[in-house]
């Protein structure tokens, strides 16, 4: 039984434990489904230590028949992309079960729920990006939403419901056009040499454009809803609105990924003429994205749709790294994916501590912060940096790298992409003039300064952001070999430089 | 190219220092100041030290290099950590250092009765490390890490008394203005790794004889809006005047004597790109010489003391960037213009902030009039700064400005001539606001109002003050024996074409010209100063008054950007709720309302449910019969 | 010389043992004493369910075509449902057990002084049982019929009893006597176009067995006319029965009206016999002439999918709900008949199973949400029962979920099936309304969810009764049974794939 | 006179029964006309038999009258229930199932 089913069943098992401690004892359950979720982290490290770092196959892997009728089998195995991923989920837990101590307090359930569903969502995002069968993919992806689902209704605030329905709606009607493309691909499968859902197997079958074109469809329309572009965001805001601090880290930190990854694992490697075909479109999107996310993001009253708009943006940035089929924009892509997942994360926190402390979460109500909590501040207004991509931040390498790969190719987008980090120092700094600077008013001079606790739980995350940002180096050693397999099955080269010395 | 170790601490002492001072808040109160203009010292031996060991070492093993760690290496793109200290870089490292270290000693002073004082110098040091990565970076990816690094800390010390929202608003303004610059530097970066797969400066100069002569003035467009940006040049010099809201040591240091000057670094870094598109260099000298007069003329009607110097900030970047568009041998002139416009431009910064201190924080020099018999050192110290700024022989003005102006004459032709008028029309004017400045604060009669007492600074104020009085007079000289600075700047800007071929004009008639529009414009300041209304007076030129509005850049830049901005803001805000999300509304409604129709037909009567399966017979007769026809 | 048609009594025992112990409770009915009545009656009919299940099992293999000469062919599927039916059975009864939900003499006027008496008398008829058992007779033998005596005499068996306990509910006995008309009505209606169908058939083949049907059309020997025709007729009868949309106005109406354990156990079996008899009829009968029946049979499986998701929707009371779900299903299961591959039947046979055994569970949810009055089923009085029986609130909610296909249930499996199966031969537009029409279902299943979990418990007090021992282990065997069918289908699917065959 | 007749006849039949039900009120009538189209189904089932010549039709013919019995045991006993209690046996007055 390889490391990774072990690192899947591992929150599982703690969900259990929790499920069987005393619902009364608030601090106990919050104690031990901490210590859980470090165990999980713990052995994600040891796996990624022993993870071999030129092999660019995937690692650790394991199959276990699962329906025989259908050759679906329980595979699991991750390569360099997934491994920085599974990386990033497991360290963001612990500090959102450390960030959102009461959180699960004034919720419609007891404090176990909270903890059995979070800890059930651990399992699955590790699942989702280590399942090397398309089937044991779909199945975990279409089963995250409920635990989110019922977290956001549960435990979120305001009108949490109508946001929680509207986030599955959203997100399940994706899933169903997902369902038909992937029947279509197993039939395929059945009729060139033997049914299979094994990604490897399904990348190398022959499939005639239109159908390609179909399926590509079904597949990118629900990756394209999970990380929102542009026509089909309107559920995160909502969402992000409603749902607590905690959750909507992990919301729009991790789960939002599983889109831009799937774009990369199933999109392109089983549909490669239709991603030609296609990329152009895609391109226009993820631009609008930017530009549209960064602009309402400007517009923005509430903190917490603020932050998902900004993210929307964020995500235009990743998509237009992945279909612009460079090394350096696919590189720059994926580690974007890991910054994005740890910057969201610093300021979702840091906002929700300010909204728990204040009360209100219209960016209007706060106001010279800087002087009643300097720390809280400060790591707002750090967390607000890595949003803008400022230089010696993690975010400004991905960023680069991502426009420095389109502009090879697409000029004009990632030159449209540039003026997007015009926009965003706009929609950061307004954001921080008005909470941060400025006179403190009487209404929040009694906001009291980050306790240990908080603090502890933001300095891993702000000390990430700065790591990366200095040496990028052991991520960028992990993810250039995937994106090498990811270009040479997409059967793309490097442009190479126009005055050759 | 020697390879040396100790590179690295001119960027590691100011971070860790400024990193200590913030983390460690309050606890570092009372030592952190001392401390941090220690290390800003230290920093400056060490740049003396190089400087003196480069002088030691004999053509190319001049400049050093180090090589620090592999910053990002993806695919055909490697970028490394490294670091090159060349003839250009010490230049700026000594400048940056000396006058920083000045700077915070006067600052020790000037800011003794801020609570925040070990923020401010932490900010200070955060500067001065990121303005050293900037022309220390080995490639145009580590310059811009310093680049923005300096907005950010440009951005810290304009917002330092950020409680005051109109300071923080300043601040904003600096930063956005700053990020539009930014976007230019990172588009030339990236036409530069597509053009030659390399982003190193040594990588990007042995391409750029190849390269085509599109991409190569594509790039150098891009530079130039970069560096207008951080230099605040035309277009993007609204945020100059606002950053004045920052503490006084803040707009010395780095309104005055370093950051502005990032953008002819960076023209003259890039040497290579300008001179091999002739194009790119035309439109550097267009906006230095628009800057040049653009700034003056605001300079002529600003009450504001330190807007006024921010004016002639402008106007005297103004000329270098012209200078560094005329061709190699402009490039070590804009150098020499810019070092000598540090010492004296810095002085007299920290003297209007010590009259300001004195006026316990008055800016309106209407208010001043006759500090010279209460504040006579500052006088002397300003003085001495006003006569170098004017380019009187003896000072250092005379050596840098004439030789800029000489060499626009030189450019022959046409716009040789237009180029050497408007300079002589910009020192002229210069000569005006400079004059009317030293008449309206230290001359003419005393005009405060009742609460003020002016008295003159303490000792820690005024000794870097008189230094960098000393730096006025003698830098010029002694950077222009023997055109000490031409042949030391020699191998990286390679101005070797002897400078003296074909004059226009011999440079003597040029030196008497300048100096006769100068004596013209002083006195008309004085003879229109004699008398001064402490209320601005309203009938006045139409250029005045313009003038006053800062020849409207600011309304212009709302009227383009802001306006539109908030309203493609707004409109888009409820055009994202009615249209996107109201069509995923509308899906839903469309659901409801046919589920609601599709229930009326269940009406209860078993007589039309039959009546329904009947229909349904006929209807499937009727569809197979057709189907089998 | 008259020779006797031998009859494989083997493979006809589960059905005579279930009309065994159907005629047992007949004679107990009559003869034994009142309080003994409803303990002997459930004791009689499990022990016949479970009998006929063992012989099921002991005969598995051997499944022939001329069980009774050409009347039945006991075969793969048909075995395979008739397991099915009789696991429905079991369930239905242990829901069926619970006796408050039926009338102590349903001959009686309702309010009247009679009934009254009959109360105090704790008299209760408990003719029920028979009556099931008499049902489930006739669904085991419709889907293994081959001659359309058989089919329409077990047709016959199988509806009559259900007609008469629809109307046999203790509270709201009007509704009940109402539902009993409208469903005895339509009912008959629709036999009679399935005989005048048959009948047509057998003018064009001259036989009465399907087997003879495929020869003669395959000899293009009759008149055509009559075929289509006859065609058509008998699928009214068969469309009916399964509630594809053009004649499924009884659904809703019955669902309601019925009492809960009667609806719960009509719904799953009923549908699986009448798609038993609908899959044999089509795959042997008429797979030659499928040219003609396929394009309106995929018209009114379209239909029915988005009709039955489209009206669930503004639905308030929970029974109707359901019944338009089951419409829905009906319709998924529809494109199995149309795609005609091996494939397509294993995939509908473990469907029907999978999605019987959730709705018994369902209905049996329904029965043990009271108040005062008796059972609840308005929707909006079922708010906030997630606070007050989170058990039971989220093995509901379980249900619904396989309803809606969502992963990890036995649902989604099921679907996935039947839509690989119909996306394999080759009618993909089915596969895309399909996956639209369960995207609409998942509409308002996911609203009932809301309300019970996320919107506060207003005053009125409904409150779950603690259900009696039979219905509790009733609705855990069908929750166990959609959760590991999710994580683990290949247990009941490997099953279904064997018994996928017809015998001609 | 050619035996094809009566399958028109039946088809008259059939037509009229299933238009009975659709168009009459009474419970009663209603359940003749199924009856009449179970009728119209015996007499196809019997022609069918006379022309093909085999036995099998009348067969049927047989059990479909059975049926048509026991199916009127039980609609008369719901019909009857319903009366007693709604003391009309009009089929439009049982409409409170809807919608």
């Amino acid at each position: 039984m390889s490391i990774l089913t072990s690192l899947l069943l591992l929150p599982l098992f703690g969900a259990l434990v929790v499920g069987f401690l005393p619902a009364s004892n608030a601090k106990l359950v919050k104690q031990v489904a901490l210590a859980f979720s470090l165990l999980v982290t713990l052995v994600s490290i040891v796996m990624a230590l022993s993870f071999d770092r030129n092999n660019s196959a995937m690692q650790f892997t394991e199959v276990r028949t699962w329906i025989s009728a259908f050759n679906i089998n329980y595979a699991v195995g991750i390569d360099g992309m997934a491994l920085v991923l599974i990386l990033m989920t497991t360290i963001l837990v612990p500090v959102v079960f450390l960030a959102g101590w009461s959180e699960s307090e004034n919720g419609r359930w007891n404090v176990k729920v909270f903890y059995i569903l979070l800890l059930i969502l651990e399992t699955m995002m590790i699942g989702v990006f280590s399942a090397t069968d398309v089937f044991l993919f779909y199945v975990i992806f279409e089963a995250m939403l409920l635990p989110v689902y019922f977290l956001i209704g549960g435990y979120g605030s305001g009108e949490r419901a109508a946001a929680a329905m509207k986030f599955l709606l959203y997100s399940l009607f994706g899933g169903l056009l997902m369902l038909a493309a992937v029947i279509g691909l197993y039939i395929i499968s059945v009729n060139q040499g033997g049914a299979t859902f094994d990604i490897a197997r399904l990348s190398q079958l022959s499939i005639d454009s239109t159908t390609q074109n179909w399926l590509f469809l079904g597949f990118f329309i629900a990756f394209a809803i999970k990380a929102p572009l542009w026509p089909f965001h309107t559920w995160l805001p909502t969402a992000a609105k409603s749902a607590t601090a905690g959750t909507s880290t992990l919301l729009l930190g991790v789960l939002d990924k599983v889109g831009t990854y799937g774009m990369i694992r199933f999109c392109m490697s089983f549909f490669p003429d239709a991603t030609k075909t296609f990329t152009p479109a895609i391109i226009t999107l993820a631009v609008i994205s930017i530009l549209y996310g960064a602009f309402l993001a400007i517009g923005q009253k509430d903190i917490n749709s603020l932050i998902a708009f900004t993210s929307i943006s964020h995500f235009g940035f990743i998509t237009l790294g992945i279909f612009a089929l460079t090394s350096q924009s696919l590189t720059g892509a994926i580690f974007y994916m890991v910054n994005h997942g740890f910057g969201t994360a610093a300021l979702f926190l840091t906002a929700g501590w300010m909204i728990k402390r204040r009360g209100s979460s219209q960016i209007a109500d706060f106001g010279g912060l800087q002087r009643v909590a300097p720390v809280l501040a400060w790591s707002f207004f750090i967390a607000g940096l890595s949003a803008l991509a400022l230089p010696g931040l993690s975010s400004f390498v991905s960023e680069f790298l991502v426009l420095l790969g389109a502009f090879a190719k697409y000029p004009v987008a990632a030159i449209l992409g540039t003026l997007g980090i015009i926009l965003a120092a706009l929609y950061v700094l307004l954001a921080v003039q008005r909470a941060i600077h400025g006179e403190t008013p009487a209404s929040s001079a009694g906001i009291s300064d980050l306790n240990l606790r908080e603090k502890i739980a933001i300095a891993p995350v702000i000390a990430i952001l700065v790591l990366l940002g200095f040496y990028p180096k052991p991520a960028l050693e992990v993810i250039n070999p995937t994106t090498q397999t990811i270009m040479t099955n997409a059967g793309v080269s490097d442009p190479v430089a126009k005055v050759v010395k | 190219m020697t390879i040396s170790t100790n590179l690295v601490y001119f960027i590691a002492l100011p971070l860790f220092s400024s990193g200590l001072l913030l983390l460690l808040g309050r606890k570092a109160d009372k030592w952190g100041h001392i401390f941090a203009t220690l290390v800003s010292a230290s920093v400056f031996i060490i740049g003396v030290i190089e400087f003196f060991a480069m002088q030691g070492r004999e053509g190319e093993a001049r400049a050093a290099t180090q090589k620090l760690f592999e910053w990002i290496s993806v695919g055909s793109l490697q970028v490394d950590a490294g670091l090159l200290l060349d003839q250009l870089s010490i230049c700026f490292v000594l400048l940056i250092s000396g006058v920083g270290t000045l700077i915070h000693i006067y600052s020790i002073a000037y800011m003794s009765h801020d609570r925040d004082r070990r923020r401010f110098f932490a900010y200070l040091n955060l500067f001065i490390a990121a303005m050293l990565l900037l022309v220390l970076g080995d490639s145009y990816l580590n310059l811009y890490v310093g680049w923005e690094g300096v907005g950010l800390a440009s951005y810290l010390l304009i917002g330092f008394w950020n409680e005051k929202p109109a300071y923080a608003a300043a601040a904003k303004k600096a930063f956005v203005a700053n990020r539009v610059g930014d976007v230019g530097l990172s588009l030339a970066i990236m036409i530069a790794f597509t053009q030659f797969g390399t982003v190193t400066f040594a990588g990007v100069k042995e391409g750029a004889s190849g390269a085509s002569a599109g991409a190569l003035t594509a790039i150098g467009a891009m530079l130039l809006l970069a560096a207008a940006g951080k230099s605040a040049q035309f277009p993007l010099q609204s945020w100059l005047g606002d950053a004045m809201a920052g503490p006084t040591p803040v707009s010395a240091l780095i309104h005055a004597a370093t950051m502005v000057t990032a953008g002819v670094y960076l023209i003259t870094r890039s040497n290579f790109i300008f001179d091999a598109s002739p194009t790119a260099q035309l439109m550097v000298v267009i906006v230095g010489a628009i800057t040049l007069l653009f700034g003056a003329l605001i300079g002529t009607a600003k009450d504001d003391i330190k807007k006024a110097l921010a004016a002639s900030t402008m106007s005297q970047i103004g000329y270098m960037i012209l200078a560094t568009g005329l061709g190699p041998v402009g490039y070590a002139f804009a150098i020499m213009h810019l070092i000598t416009h540090g010492f004296f431009k810095a002085g007299m910064f920290l003297g209007a902030g010590s009259v300001m201190h004195g006026m316990n924080d008055e800016v309106n020099m209407r208010r001043y009039g006759a500090l010279r018999k209460v504040m006579p050192i500052t006088a002397a110290t300003f003085g001495l700064g006003y006569l170098a700024i004017l380019g009187v022989p003896p000072f250092a003005g005379f050596y840098s400005k004439d030789k800029i102006i000489e060499t626009a004459f030189d450019s022959g032709g046409i716009q040789g001539i237009l180029l050497g008028s408007i300079t002589l029309l910009g020192a002229g004017i210069t000569a005006f606001y400079m004059t009317r400045v030293m008449v309206l604060t230290f001359i003419g009669t005393k005009r405060w109002d009742e609460k003020a007492h002016p008295h003159e600074s303490p000792f820690l104020m005024w000794a870097p003050m008189a230094a960098l009085a000393v730096g006025s007079v003698a830098s010029g000289f002694l950077l222009n024996s023997g055109s000490a600075l031409v042949n030391w700047l020699q191998p990286v800007v390679n101005a070797n074409q002897e400078y003296h071929s074909g004059h226009l004009l011999p440079p003597i008639v040029v030196s008497i010209m300048a100096l006769t529009v100068v004596a013209i414009g002083v006195a008309i300041a004085v003879l229109k100063y004699r008398t001064v209304p402490v209320v601005a007076p309203e009938n006045v030129l139409g250029i005045t008054k313009a003038a006053r509005k800062d020849l409207y850049q600011d309304s212009f830049n709302e009227a383009v950007f802001m306006r539109p901005g908030q309203k493609l803001t707004a409109g888009l805000v409820n055009t994202d709720y009615k249209v996107v999300d109201g069509l995923v509304r509308l899906v839903g409604w469309v659901v409801q309302i046919s589920a609601s129709n599709l229930r009326n037909i269940q009406n209860g009567y078993v007589r039309s449910y039959a009546l329904i399966m009947v229909l349904g017979v006929i209807a499937l007769i009727a569809a197979v019969w057709m189907v089998t026809l | 010389m008259l020779s006797a048609p031998n009859l494989d009594y083997a493979l006809l025992a589960p059905i005579m043992i279930i009309l065994g112990g159907a005629l047992i409770g007949v004679l107990i009915e009559a003869f034994a004493k009142p309080a003994w009545r409803a303990r002997l009656q459930l004791v009689i009919s499990l022990a016949a369910i479970v009998i006929s299940f063992n012989q099921l099992v002991r005969v598995r293999n051997d499944g022939s075509s001329i069980a009774a000469v050409t009347s039945v062919s006991v075969d793969g599927a048909g075995m395979f449902l008739q397991g099915a039916i009789l696991i429905f059975a079991f369930l239905g009864i242990l829901v069926i057990a619970d006796q408050d939900n039926f009338a102590p003499q349903a001959s009686a006027l309702p309010g009247s002084a009679e009934e009254a008496a009959a109360i105090q008398a704790g008299k209760q008829q408990t003719e029920v049982f028979p009556l099931t058992m008499f049902a489930v007779a006739g669904m085991m033998l419709f889907p293994v019929a081959t001659d359309y005596i058989t089919l329409f005499v077990a047709l016959e068996v199988l509806s009559l009893p259900l007609y008469l306990m629809a109307g046999l509910s203790r509270r709201r006995r009007l509704l009940s006597q109402e539902a009993a008309l409208k469903y005895f009505l339509l009912g008959a209606y629709s036999s009679a176009f399935f005989l005048f169908g048959a009948a047509l058939l057998y003018g064009y083949s001259g036989t009465i067995s399907l087997n003879g049907l495929t020869d003669a059309i395959r000899g293009n020997t009759g008149n055509d006319v009559f075929l289509l025709l006859g065609i058509i007729f008998l699928s009214v009868g068969l469309l009916f029965k399964v509630g594809a949309v053009p004649f499924h106005s009884w659904k809703p109406d019955v669902y309601q009206g019925a009492p809960t354990p009667i609806t719960g156990f009509m719904a799953a079996a009923t549908k699986a016999a009448a798609f038993g008899a609908t899959l044999r009829i089509f795959y042997l009968g008429l797979d030659a002439a499928q040219t003609s029946w396929k394009p309106f049979i995929a018209v009114i499986s379209v239909i029915t999918m988005i009709v039955g998701s489209l009206a669930a929707i503004s639905q308030r009371d929970m029974k109707r709900m359901l019944a338009y779900s089951s419409i829905a299903h009906a319709g998924f299961v529809l494109t199995a008949i149309v795609s005609l591959s091996e494939n397509a039947l294993s995939a509908s046979l473990f469907y029907l199973f999978a999605y019987g055994v959730a709705t018994i569970g369902a209905f049996a949810i329904i029965t043990i949400v009271r108040d005062s009055a008796g059972e609840v089923s308005d929707v909006n009085r079922w708010i906030g029962l997630g606070k007050k029986s989170p058990l039971v609130a989220s093995v509901f909610s379980l249900f619904l979920l396989s309803f809606a296909g969502i992963p990890l249930t036995s649902g989604f499996v099921g679907k996935f099936s039947i839509f690989s199966a119909a996306y394999e031969s080759g009618n993909i537009t089915l596969v895309v309304v399909g996956v639209l029409s369960s995207a609409i279902a998942v509409f308002f299943y996911l609203r009932v969810i809301l309300m019970l979990f996320f919107t506060d418990a207003t005053t009125d007090s409904i409150s779950v009764v603690i259900p009696s021992i039979l219905t509790r282990i009733s609705i855990s065997i069908s929750a166990i049974f959609t959760i590991t069918l999710g994580i683990a289908p290949s247990l009941v699917f490997d099953i279904a794939q064997d018994f996928a065959y017809f015998l001609r | 006179m050619d035996i094809s007749n009566y399958i028109y006849l039946s088809a008259i039949l059939f037509t009229i029964g299933a238009i009975g039900v659709v168009v009459r009120r009474n419970a009663i009538v209603v359940f003749m006309c199924i009856e009449l189209m179970l009728n119209a189904a015996n007499l196809a089932f019997v022609t069918f038999s006379r022309i093909h010549g085999n036995l099998a039709g009348q067969v049927t013919s047989f059990f479909t009258m059975v049926v048509a019995a026991c199916e009127v045991v039980v609609g008369l006993a719901i019909i009857v229930a319903i009366y007693r209690s709604r003391r009309s046996a009009s089929v439009d007055d049982a409409n409170l199932l809807k919608r």
